[in-house]
């Protein structure tokens, strides 16, 4: 699977409506993101997965990534792949080959530590009594 | 005459299917959430269906930005689960219903939708947990499957109102369906949740009461807000709850709330289960 | 403000392909087709669009029965042919328009339309012959492309009705975008001809006839019939008129019939062509 | 690419509205033609191609064809693939492996020869004067 992008990405349309601190992952981000979206969603397959794993920056190149999204994956840098155009549902499968869970992301991306941040999901249990 | 017997609502973390898996359900993280789960069963026991129609998204298992569905209607035969990227145990196949799905399908075509159709098609954990939640320990799934995906991952995302209509003309469908078969809804996804961002971790209990309490008596006004407002209350993948607003739209007749259970947190999710009993109306 | 030029509505028959390719456009079969297009080549001299619209249909090249859109729309940044299953020539890359793509996507979708969005698609002779018709010998496509993929291989198909509200939902999308750009819309197939079953080889001039005189000034008229109706009168391929009904809906302003022509047979096909320049309203 | 038929094909429906000699290619047909049309289509590719030239019978196995599929292909039979749920979209790849234009495969389905269906095409020239 190659990126459609001739080109490069086309700059990110301004929103209509933000909500601070969520992406929304319109056409722009869509278009943005391809090549990032397609390597992540060909780690479905176990042996991309190792393809990964042994030569990440090959497997990079095979799926032309931006310099932007490069840098983000080589960075472990969940936000810069979002910036990047990333949609968390394909970078769930790349967080997976880092050994990272949902807290974990979740944390990277609130600055918090993970244990802070589960901390932080466990006291919605008071407003359910 | 089908009949249409209730509508199951359900979160559907992965991170359930590991408890599952792991058999740690009475542990005491794991515990209040399994534990909505009996009344579910026997609610199930007696309404006894035999197929299940399930509003669902897909997390990059099916579809890809190649060919984004807004609305997937599935028609195979045979449904398969399979490796999302984790490596997973599979779930059990499921047993598809193509006679039904083509009498949904044409429905919707002929009222306007315009689905995209599957004739061989991948469920993911988001289909296949909320079964494994109802029918713990089958040897093969009770229920023959009729799967309808929602586009919940890429803007622009259908409407509730959208949701709320593709529902209700497929509960028209299945009142229209000539066939015994018993048919139970079921919306997967939700409650309030948000993966990615700063704002990662969100959960907003207020806005999940609001959302159970009124789902029932007056699903249109959850299908009032529009998609941002649900992402802004919800997290970003609260909007997941519009699988639950399309399977709310199935049930056609009176509907009466059997059981609903809720708990924070399962994984980063607020985590909700409702049952929804389906009365067809007594004729006047 | 963008501005919509006109409507231009072609066959798309292969063996088109395959005389362009051997350069016979002026032997006896085929001048009479060939000579409706010098017309079309002096609109669009004058016209000068930047981007075509175009509705077509997928003949089994991106689209198999696995995910079968009711309405697809691209949004990649480049579009290519690739073999169809007959090792034919292939035609010249397509330079896309996605933000423009996304205009329309985030307006059809507002609109209650269900498309499903293609970042990266192939498009087949049905979308490429009609731009080697409109734009021969040209080094590269003086225009950006959006194609928009209608159903017209499985049953359901959308009604007429509902391709002329496609249709008109993406005219509405272009006025609504900002841009300067130039924009000429494409309709491609028909007209009347079936390839399959004992009718093979029916052709129905008259009904044609009626279609391209109706089409510019009266296309509701042809939208109340639905498809089973144009199948029993244009072939079950001439149900491609869906896409040139669609065509015609985009075209929201007073329109005027620049050019027609129209040949029997080509291959299998009653071949026709037609230009509709299309003129904003005057503000009263 | 495999078949999803699990246990045959289903029946075919009635259709609620028949025009003669037209096949309309529904649920039902679909249902019944996956395997036929799926093959079809791996046509696209031209190493299919020259895999069916090959070894039709171990080719047609590949996609787990109904005997009745796998019968009509065998006879070059169009009426018999369509009647078995093929689609004439696809279909179409299948005839240029046989060598069969559009002309031939109307021929063949009309019962007239290739001479006789150009010229009732012709014919309607008339029609248009
Ligand atoms: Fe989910
Ligand atoms: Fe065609």
């Amino acid at each position: 699977m190659t990126s459609p992008a001739a080109s490069g990405p086309a700059p990110r349309r301004p929103m209509s409506r933000t909500i601070p601190g969520t992406p929304i992952f319109d056409g722009a981000a869509a278009t943005q993101g391809y090549a990032l979206n397609a390597m992540c969603f060909s780690f479905n397959d176990p042996a991309n997965r190792e393809a990964f794993r042994v030569d990440e920056d090959a497997y990079c190149d095979r799926f032309a990534l931006t310099p932007q999204q490069r840098r983000a994956v080589k960075d472990r840098d969940i936000l810069g792949m979002i910036a990047a155009g990333g949609n968390i549902y394909y970078l769930a499968k790349l967080a997976g080959i880092f050994g990272l869970s949902v807290q974990d992301v979740g944390a990277a991306q609130t600055g918090m530590s993970v244990e802070a941040f589960k901390a932080a999901l466990l006291a919605h249990q008071e407003e359910t009594a | 005459m089908s009949t249409i017997v209730g509508g199951i609502f359900t979160s559907h973390v992965p991170a359930i299917g590991a408890a599952i898996a792991k058999g740690v359900q009475q542990e005491p993280y794991w515990k209040p959430f399994f534990d909505g789960f009996p009344p579910v069963h026997r609610w199930l026991e007696q309404a006894k269906p035999d197929v299940a129609v399930v509003f669902y998204n897909d997390h990059g298992l099916n579809f890809f930005l190649d060919k984004m569905p807004t609305f997937a209607v599935g028609a195979a035969p045979r449904y398969e689960n399979a490796d999302e990227g984790w490596g997973l145990p599979l779930f059990k196949p499921f047993e598809g219903a193509p006679d039904l799905s083509w009498h949904i399908i044409d429905h919707l075509v002929g009222s306007d939708f315009d689905p995209t159709t599957c004739q061989q098609m991948l469920v993911d954990h988001s289909l296949a947990i909320p079964f494994e939640l109802c029918w713990p320990e089958a040897a093969a799934w009770p229920v023959k499957l009729v799967p309808i995906a929602i586009n919940t991952v890429q803007h622009p995302l259908p409407s509730p109102r959208r949701c709320l209509a593709l529902g209700r003309a497929v509960g028209a469908a299945l009142e229209s369906w000539d066939g015994p078969e018993r048919i139970v809804i079921l919306g997967t996804g939700g409650l309030s949740h948000q993966l990615d961002g700063e704002r990662a971790g969100f959960i907003n209990t207020a806005y999940d009461r609001h959302c159970l309490d009124t789902l029932g008596p007056d699903p249109d006004a959850l299908a009032r807000q529009d998609a941002l407002d649900i992402i802004e209350q919800a997290g970003s993948q609260g909007v997941e709850l519009l699988n639950w607003i399309a399977a709310r739209g199935a049930l056609t007749g009176r509907v009466e709330e059997v059981t609903r259970n809720y708990h924070v947190p399962i994984s980063n999710t607020a985590a909700a289960t409702m049952v929804l009993a389906n009365e067809a109306p007594v004729p006047a």
